[in-house]
């Protein structure tokens, strides 16, 4: 396999479209033995679509109207050769818990993607896949199936089913939004380290600074079309394209941002809004009249979502062991903690899809049903979700603006036709999605277009809590700036409290008023965000050593205090 | 014995009768298929409903008495005589048979057989008990008995080969393979019930050893089955096989489809309901005779595999009345039934497949009743309920079928059941007079007496006589009619 | 790497159909739909059009095809064309609405119980249970005994739909146990949809096409049975009833094999013609589904 | 084990003792059900030869003027003991059943074993080209066998292999004292006239099913990572369809003991469906109520495996995990 080792995965004038027109539009890309290629761009602009065609697959409703594609100069659209895939060219998809098969064993999916072994080989080579990619490597482990792991221990699955056959090329699509910052830099090294085994790479991400540490070559996609190519340390510097700059500013700004007062207590006044530029808004007087549910919060004192004693069980393993938490109107928590610590249990345990065991969910100081059919229409109108996988959470058969209406007719009563639509414009507007993708199906939008669906049809009933479950995991830094300063606007005006559950340090450091760390199915610390992340140092790190601390370490620190009355 | 093949309108491609001039060799095995009831055969004589069983039990118990060409014959019987009043006979038994486990067959052995075959317990009590006091029969010495009966019976032979009454042993109440002991001249070997018996000769048979070292009967309900398993050679005899069959006849030389002969037919009947309106005016009933179309009902039903009926049971058996058959008349009819005011009556006629055609004719039968005014309707029914006494006093007319059984037995049937009965004072005194009649000649007077009165303003309606028809390798020989051609006696049977 | 290894159709993976259909373009699809308006109405006015009454028989039996008959005559000297003509209508309206209303119930009943989950074990004990001591009941004896109650052809139609219904509610079940995990039909439960629109819209969309091959295939059962009950004796159908006909027409195949294939034929293009309706309409919910 | 002591094990102790009480209530409603089928099984038996009043002393002699309430306790009891009563054509009705029950189960059997992997091999063909001519040959031959009457198929099968080739028996006449499964020519075509038409439902259900995982992510994701075909079938496609055939695979199986009727007709073959009818039709109520409580509880089992299967083939009920 020496050969040619220039060009070993070619794109020439690739042109894709959609009865909507172009997703790709004259796309030239090359990729020699061993490079790394990053391909960033704004949600929607084709990434996960190049990514596919690379592997010779096109999504049903877009067709292939010029160009080609070339894996050693053999043609591989429309039709892919056998023994490309997989072999040549690994790939990690951007929605692992939709891809991963239900049926299978983590240790059957490993062992598919790895092909034929000797049956002593095999044992041994589950383990090493799972320890590469941070997984534990035991047995028991194996043999679970997908839904028994968290998002971001299915993400890592996904990728080491793609390592599992050593390929020349691993194309990456956003493999590391789910992954906690520690889970990150091990998957990180992981590919570092084959990258100086001569593998290449095509890696699609949103996270410029990984990118920038990674990438060799960076390709900047706008609107299907390349704006702008060339060495990753010159495009993430001084990118010279609209699009990049734009890209870069976004991904750079917030770090400068970091200067607001921690509020001394949740109705004291906005919370420094990240973008929102008129901060004097009343907290709760914007809320229009119309929405039956939601529009009395703040009426009462204290928090308006209370969970204390939380205990939550899969099967018979307790995920949770008694988690206190309260969040106060207007007020930002993120949550933080590793994959798999039950965040997203926690998430499900609030909203009532998951009862809890034991311990109770208030709002306003009534307790909550732990089943949410228990819970009346008013009581599930306050409390919102945007679920951690967007692909699942949309109906495959509902187009966009069924999904919008659903809430607004069924929690806010709205039945008028010509008001359901504009406010199904204004949600779409609100997330930065034209009006006309109110007529498309969820297979026909991008992850992060769907993410942001999920996010619209969360905001629909106009909750008095918002529960994002990694809302922005799928979204470029623009396009995160744009959903971040949504969420801002609503806390400062309508009084929107909001659970944030993330990974990504920096927007928990930037959007949050307030930490909560989950370990080992308890509360570890709490605290204002700028005293456990204060500004300056890189809040990766900062994240990465709360959430390696010892259990208990973090436990007593003085920050509990400042908030007293709210808290354990 | 009884010859002709000619006369078979639809078996012009040269039906063969089933007694062919070959005559079986020594040995060899002879397989038959017959319809069976599948789980409930039994080897109990009286207990079987289906043809295979009447054919299987006929070969391994002998009755007192067989029919033959309508009359009777000696069998395990000499002599039935009746006593002076007619209310007793005295029976004298065949001397030197022997049970198949070779135990002498005596008088014993019939009172036995008497008293089991009317047990209540019985699922199927012998109809003799209608005529004989079958419980309280003397012993006279070992080959001699005294029957008493319950109305004066005048030639208790006729009625005794009639009925099955075969004889069995002793105390026998058990009819398991091992312990089914008969007479016969073949012992079981194997049984199964519903699928197949495997029956070996008998040696000592007080009639002579039968011809062939073997029999084989399988149970087979499908007709087209039967013919499949003779046709594919799994089979050499197939009783009762279907007109369309023979109609669209079956290629191989070693085959041929044989008749039972143009006395050995099954009479295909109409019988009116007299106890009710609107055939319970003679005039009434004359118009539907005179409106069934007897040449279209034999084509289609019968695919011509017959000829047309004289509206009387049985044709063949002895004192048979041959008056000819109606012709049909529409114009008349509508006349009659104008005459007797029953213009659109509701005419409901009831039918189940108890027998192929029984559906087919009451059909056409219905319409060619409404094309004289009276409103006829069909009523098909399944078989469970097609017998049931009280609808079948609702019912205007009940498809019906016989073969050629001894008057006495087919006109004492019809007196029995009051829908089926002719209630006419002058029928009734000449079928009591044939009942007690001693002589032939006076039995011949009072039944000619009574089938005029039927012809006349009988409420039976026997449109036709249909052909049995059969299928067997062309040397299968030796195949006898008794009692019924559907139930061909095999005793003598087995291969040329 | 197999030699069958995949090789993605230019319409995308999986769902070739989808550009297949297109492909074979609108023209051949009105023709396709055309088609089955004729032959809808064609049955629908079966009886109008046929040259003979049900029960007339102008003709001496078996005839082979002649001039007024070109199907010839059945085993009563009935006109097979005719019969055929007047066995569709009745045997469709039985067929469909029987069909129907099984699978209607089947379906509501299986997943209202895979949407309950483990959560109530009610809609089981209600709805499941009772099902399946339908199922235990031979059809033949349900016909049996719901005709005795019901004669006629509501009770044709009621025991036709209960011995369907059964089987319908498993299968229905088992798709729909698959998908109600799915966050989509969560965040339906969440904001308090109503039973009905959790079921139709949430749920049915993605079992659809299970659903609708259960139903089209139980289609040709309620033919039988239908034929069934006619050859028992419990009557409920008419006399030209396409199973009827078949049934009736076997033993005389050899003499007039048209008796046979027409309602044989007729009962198969009806069957084909229904399924791939169901599937066609089944395709769209297919194409997207995950 | 610890399958069977988890949440499985519960749900199958339930799910039995639930299928008793459900054949409890059925016996009941078989027994009272069948009473009162229209026809008389005195005067079935009969015929036209017996006075109403022989029917009536009958009648009488066979409890049957006893009220149905109390002749269904006595066979209850009877049944419980064992004893499920004598036909009316005086046989036990054990003996009556004894084998037949068995060679329709062995015939059910031998169709439900090739049933599988003919149902699954032809399903998932067509599902793989939806909309293609292959799709649509299958699923249109399908579709033609079952709308092809199953007695016309036997007939058509003995026509050619039999009557025509000579290479089978056309009829089974299965020896006395002798097992079918001795005679293997003899079982060939009663088997291939079951398989023809009842693996167009399985084929039918598997295929929809089969349709939309194939246009799912799931797939998708797998092909692109270059999962052969075959693997992906193995261990995407047949684990999600499987819940939904097992179904289809139970109930076709033991809807054929009791249903194949007319094949069993065709070929003489000594199974129980036969006799069912034949009881039926002559109004032989015990041997009825015996047959359908036979078959009753034998699809309730298949009932309960089939949930038990639902239940083990799909991973997320079998853990116990949220719903
Ligand atoms: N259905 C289930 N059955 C059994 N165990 C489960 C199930 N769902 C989740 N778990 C386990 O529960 C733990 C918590 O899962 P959860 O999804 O809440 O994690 P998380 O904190 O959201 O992780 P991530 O950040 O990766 O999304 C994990 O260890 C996971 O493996
Ligand atoms: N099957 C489809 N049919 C029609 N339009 C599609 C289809 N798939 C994607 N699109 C559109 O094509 C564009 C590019 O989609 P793609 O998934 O490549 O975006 P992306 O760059 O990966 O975005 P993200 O970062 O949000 O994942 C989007 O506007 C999307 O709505
Ligand atoms: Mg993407
Ligand atoms: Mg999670």
């Amino acid at each position: 396999m020496t050969a040619d080792s220039s060009t070993f995965l070619t794109a020439e004038g690739l042109r894709l479209e959609t009865a909507d027109g172009p997703v790709l539009d004259g796309v030239d890309l090359s990729l020699t033995r061993g490079e790394s290629l990053a391909v960033v761009g704004s949600s929607g602009s084709g990434k996960t679509t190049l990514a596919l065609a690379l592997l010779g697959h096109l999504r049903d409703g877009i067709r292939h109207t010029g160009g080609r594609v070339r894996v050693r100069g053999a043609d591989i659209l429309p039709h892919a050769p056998a023994g490309v895939r997989g072999s040549l060219i690994g790939y990690v998809g951007q929605d692992p818990g939709a891809a991963l098969n239900p049926y299978a064993r983590i240790r059957t999916t490993l062992l598919t993607a790895a092909g034929r072994l000797p049956r002593g080989e095999r044992d041994t080579t589950v383990r090493r896949l799972l320890e590469r990619v941070g997984l534990p490597g035991d047995t028991a482990f194996a043999r679970r199936y997908p839904h028994q792991l968290s998002g971001g221990q299915q993400q890592r699955v996904v990728l080491a089913a793609a390592l599992a056959r050593d390929p020349a090329v691993l194309i990456l699509d956003e493999p590391t939004t789910a992954l906690d910052p520690p889970a990150k830099a091990g998957v990180l090294r992981e590919l570092g380290a084959l990258r100086e085994r001569g593998i290449g790479m095509v890696w699609i991400s949103h996270d410029l600074i990984a990118v920038g540490a990674f990438a060799d070559r960076v390709i900047v996609l706008d609107g299907g079309r390349i704006a702008e190519e060339g060495p990753a340390r010159r495009v993430l510097t001084a990118p010279r394209s609209a699009a990049g700059r734009r890209l870069v500013a976004a991904g750079t700004r917030s770090t400068a941002r970091h200067t607001r007062t921690p509020p001394a207590s949740g109705r004291a006044g906005a919370p420094t809004a990240v973008t929102a530029p008129d901060t004097g808004a009343p907290l709760h007087g914007a809320n229009p009249p119309d929405t039956a549910a939601g529009s009395d919060s703040g009426k009462t004192d204290g928090p308006v979502l209370r969970a204390s004693g939380l205990v939550a069980r899969h099967g018979s393993t307790t995920v949770l062991h008694g988690v206190d938490l309260a969040v106060e109107d207007g007020e930002c928590l993120a949550v933080l903690g590793v994959s798999g610590v039950g965040k997203s249990t926690l998430a499900r345990c609030l909203t009532g899809l998951h009862p809890a065991a034991a311990g109770t969910v208030a709002l306003r100081g009534t307790p909550l049903a732990p089943d949410v059919r228990g819970r009346d229409r008013r009581e599930r109108a306050a409390v919102g979700l945007v679920a951690q996988n967007p692909a699942e959470a949309l109906h495959p058969r509902q187009d966009v603006r069924t999904a919008l209406v659903r809430p607004l007719k069924r929690l806010c009563g709205i039945t008028d036709r010509a008001e359901l639509d504009r406010r199904v414009r204004d949600l779409l507007e609100s997330v930065h999605l034209p009006p006309g993708f109110a007529g498309r199906l969820p297979g026909e939008l991008s992850g992060g277009q769907r993410q942001r669906v999920a996010l619209a049809r969360a905001l629909a009933a106009r909750p008095s809590v918002l529960i994002c479950d990694e809302a922005t995991s799928a979204l470029d830094t623009v396009a995160q700036e744009g959903v971040l300063a949504l969420l801002a606007e609503l806390r400062a005006r309508t009084g929107l409290a909001v659970l944030l559950i993330t990974h990504d340090a920096r927007v928990a450091r930037d959007a949050s008023d307030r930490l909560l760390v989950l370990a080992d199915g308890r509360v570890a610390a709490t605290g204002p965000t700028p005293v456990l992340l204060p500004p300056g140092d890189s809040p990766e790190e900062q994240v990465t050593r709360l959430l390696t601390a010892p259990a208990g370490a973090v436990r007593p620190t003085p920050y509990d205090t400042d908030r007293g009355a709210s808290l354990v | 014995a009884c010859g002709g093949s000619s006369d078979t309108p639809g078996g012009t491609d040269g039906a063969a009768s089933d007694a062919t001039s070959d005559t079986p060799v020594e040995g060899g095995t002879l397989r038959a298929v017959f319809a069976g009831a599948g789980a409930s055969e039994s080897l109990d004589p009286f207990a079987g409903t289906s043809p295979v069983d009447f054919v299987r039990n006929d070969v391994i118990y002998d009755s007192l008495f067989i029919l033959r060409d309508g009359a009777p014959e000696p069998a395990l019987a000499t002599d039935a005589e009746p006593a002076a009043d007619g209310m007793s006979f005295t029976l004298r038994l065949r001397e030197g048979v022997l049970w198949h486990d070779g135990s002498a067959f005596t008088a014993d052995d019939v009172a036995h057989s008497f008293r089991y075959m009317s047990s209540p317990d019985r699922p199927l009590p012998s109809e003799l008990q209608m005529y004989f006091d079958m419980g309280n029969v003397t012993v006279e010495d070992e080959h001699t008995l005294t029957v008493p009966t319950v109305q004066p019976i005048g030639d208790p032979a006729t009625m005794l080969a009639s009925f099955p009454a075969k004889m069995v042993r002793s105390g026998a109440t058990d009819f398991s393979t091992e312990n089914a002991i008969g007479t016969g001249p073949y012992r079981v070997a194997a049984f199964e019930a519903g699928r197949e018996t495997r029956l070996t000769r008998f040696e000592e048979y007080w009639g002579g050893a039968s011809p062939t070292d073997e029999l084989v009967f399988s149970s087979v309900s499908d007709p087209q089955a039967r013919v499949n398993a003779v046709r594919t050679g799994q089979a050499d005899y197939a009783g009762d096989i279907p007109f369309s069959t023979a109609k669209a006849g079956i290629e191989g030389s070693d085959l041929e489809i044989r008749t039972a002969g143009d006395t050995n037919r099954t009479g295909f009947a109409f019988v009116l309901n007299a106890n009710r309106a609107p055939f319970d005016d003679p005039k009434v009933r004359r118009a539907a005779r005179l409106a069934v179309d007897r040449a279209r009902l034999v084509e289609t039903v019968l695919l011509g595999y017959g000829e047309p009926g004289n509206d009387l049971f049985c044709k063949g058996a002895r004192y048979f009345s041959e008056a000819r058959p109606l012709k049909r008349d529409l114009e008349e009819a509508r006349r009659l039934v104008k005459e007797a005011g029953a213009e659109g009556a509701k005419v409901v006629a009831r039918s189940a497949e108890y027998e192929a055609g029984y559906n087919d004719s009451t059909k056409l039968f219905v319409q060619q009743l409404r094309e004289i005014g009276l409103d006829a309707e069909e009523q098909i029914v399944s078989l469970a309920e097609f017998f049931d006494p009280a609808a079948l006093e609702e019912a205007d007319s009940v498809t019906f079928s016989s073969s050629p059984l001894p008057l006495p037995v087919i006109y004492g049937r019809m007196a029995a059941y009051p829908s089926f009965a002719l209630p006419d004072d002058e029928f009734g005194a000449a079928f009591g007079e044939a009942m007690a009649a001693r002589t032939d000649a006076e039995r011949r007077t009072a039944w000619a007496k009574a089938q005029d009165v039927m012809a006349d303003r009988g409420n039976t309606v026997v449109w036709g006589v249909a052909d049995i028809l059969s299928l067997a390798r062309t040397n299968v020989a030796g195949i006898e009619v008794r009692d019924q051609a559907k139930y061909p006696y095999l005793g003598k049977a087995g291969l040329a | 790497m197999s030699p069958t290894a995949p090789t993605a159709p230019t319409g995308g993976i999986g769902t070739g159909g989808g550009s297949g259909t297109s492909r074979t373009g609108p023209r051949a699809a009105y023709a396709w739909w055309g088609l089955c308006a004729t032959g809808l109405l064609l049955i629908l006015l079966g009886p109008e059009l046929a040259p003979h009454g049900p029960t007339a028989t102008p003709g001496p039996p078996y005839r082979p095809p002649a001039a007024g008959a070109p199907l010839g005559t059945d085993h009563l000297g009935r006109d097979v064309l005719s019969m055929v003509l007047h066995g569709g209508r009745p045997l469709l309206l039985t067929g469909l609405l029987a069909v129907g209303i099984g699978s209607v119930f089947g379906a509501s009943a299986g997943l209202l119980t895979a949407l309950a989950g483990a959560r109530s074990r009610l809609p089981r004990m209600l709805l499941m249970r009772p099902l399946d001591a339908l199922a235990a009941v031979p059809p033949v004896l349900l016909v049996l005994l719901i005709l005795t109650a019901l004669p006629g052809r509501v009770g044709l139609i009621t025991a036709i739909a209960l011995a369907g219904t059964p089987l319908s509610a498993r299968v229905a079940y088992a798709a729909a146990e698959q998908v109600v995990g799915r966050a989509h039909v969560e965040a339906a439960i969440a904001r308090g949809e109503s039973r009905c629109r959790l079921l139709g819209r949430e749920v049915l969309p993605l079992v659809a096409g299970a659903l609708l091959a259960d139903a089209g295939i139980r289609f040709t059962g309620a033919v039988y049975l239908v034929a069934a009950a006619g050859f028992l004796g419990v009557g409920g159908s008419s006399d030209a009833d396409w199973g009827r006909l078949i049934v009736e027409a076997l033993p005389g195949a050899s003499l007039q094999p048209l008796a046979l294939l027409a309602p044989v034929l007729a009962v198969a293009l009806v069957a084909v013609t229904v399924n791939l309706a169901a599937d066609s309409a089944g395709h769209r919910s297919r194409k997207v589904l995950a | 084990m610890t399958l069977l002591a988890g949440p499985v094990g519960r749900r199958l102790a339930l799910r039995v003792a639930t299928g008793g009480a459900l054949l409890a209530v059925l016996s009941l409603l078989v027994f009272v059900g069948v009473d009162l089928l229209p026809g008389d099984p005195v005067t079935a038996r009969l015929g036209p030869n017996a006075t109403p009043e022989r029917v009536a002393e009958l009648r009488a002699a066979r409890g049957l003027d006893e009220p149905v309430l109390t002749r269904y306790a006595q066979w209850l009891g009877g049944l419980l003991r064992g004893d499920p009563g004598t036909s009316f054509s005086g046989k036990p009705v054990s003996e009556m059943l004894a084998d037949r029950v068995g060679h329709s189960a062995l015939l059910a059997g031998l169709c439900v074993l090739l049933l599988v992997p003919v149902s699954l091999a032809a399903g998932l063909y067509a599902a793989r080209r939806p909309g293609k001519p292959a799709d649509r040959t299958v699923s249109t031959g399908a579709l033609l066998l079952v709308s092809v009457p199953e007695f016309v198929i036997a007939s058509g099968l003995v026509l050619l292999f039999a009557v025509g080739l000579g290479l089978l028996p056309a009829v089974s006449l299965i020896p006395a004292g002798d097992h079918p499964i001795r005679h293997p020519d003899m079982l060939v075509m009663p088997v291939l006239s079951l398989l023809l038409v009842a693996s167009a439902y399985s084929i039918r259900v598997i295929r929809a099913c089969a349709v939309s995982v194939l246009a799912g992510p799931r797939v998708e994701f797998l092909r692109l990572t270059g999962v052969r075909e075959r693997t992906i079938l193995r261990t995407a496609v047949v684990p999600a369809v499987l819940p939904v055939a097992v179904q289809v695979w139970l109930v076709t199986g033991v809807g054929l003991v009791g249903g194949a009727v007319l094949v069993e007709r065709v070929f003489a073959y000594p199974g129980v469906g036969d006799l069912l009818v034949t009881a039926v039709l002559g109004g032989d109520l015990p041997v009825v109520q015996a047959i359908v409580m036979i078959l009753g509880a034998a699809m309730l089992l298949a009932l309960v495996l089939a949930d038990l299967a639902v239940v083990l083939l799909t991973p997320r009920l079998r853990t116990g995990g949220a719903v």
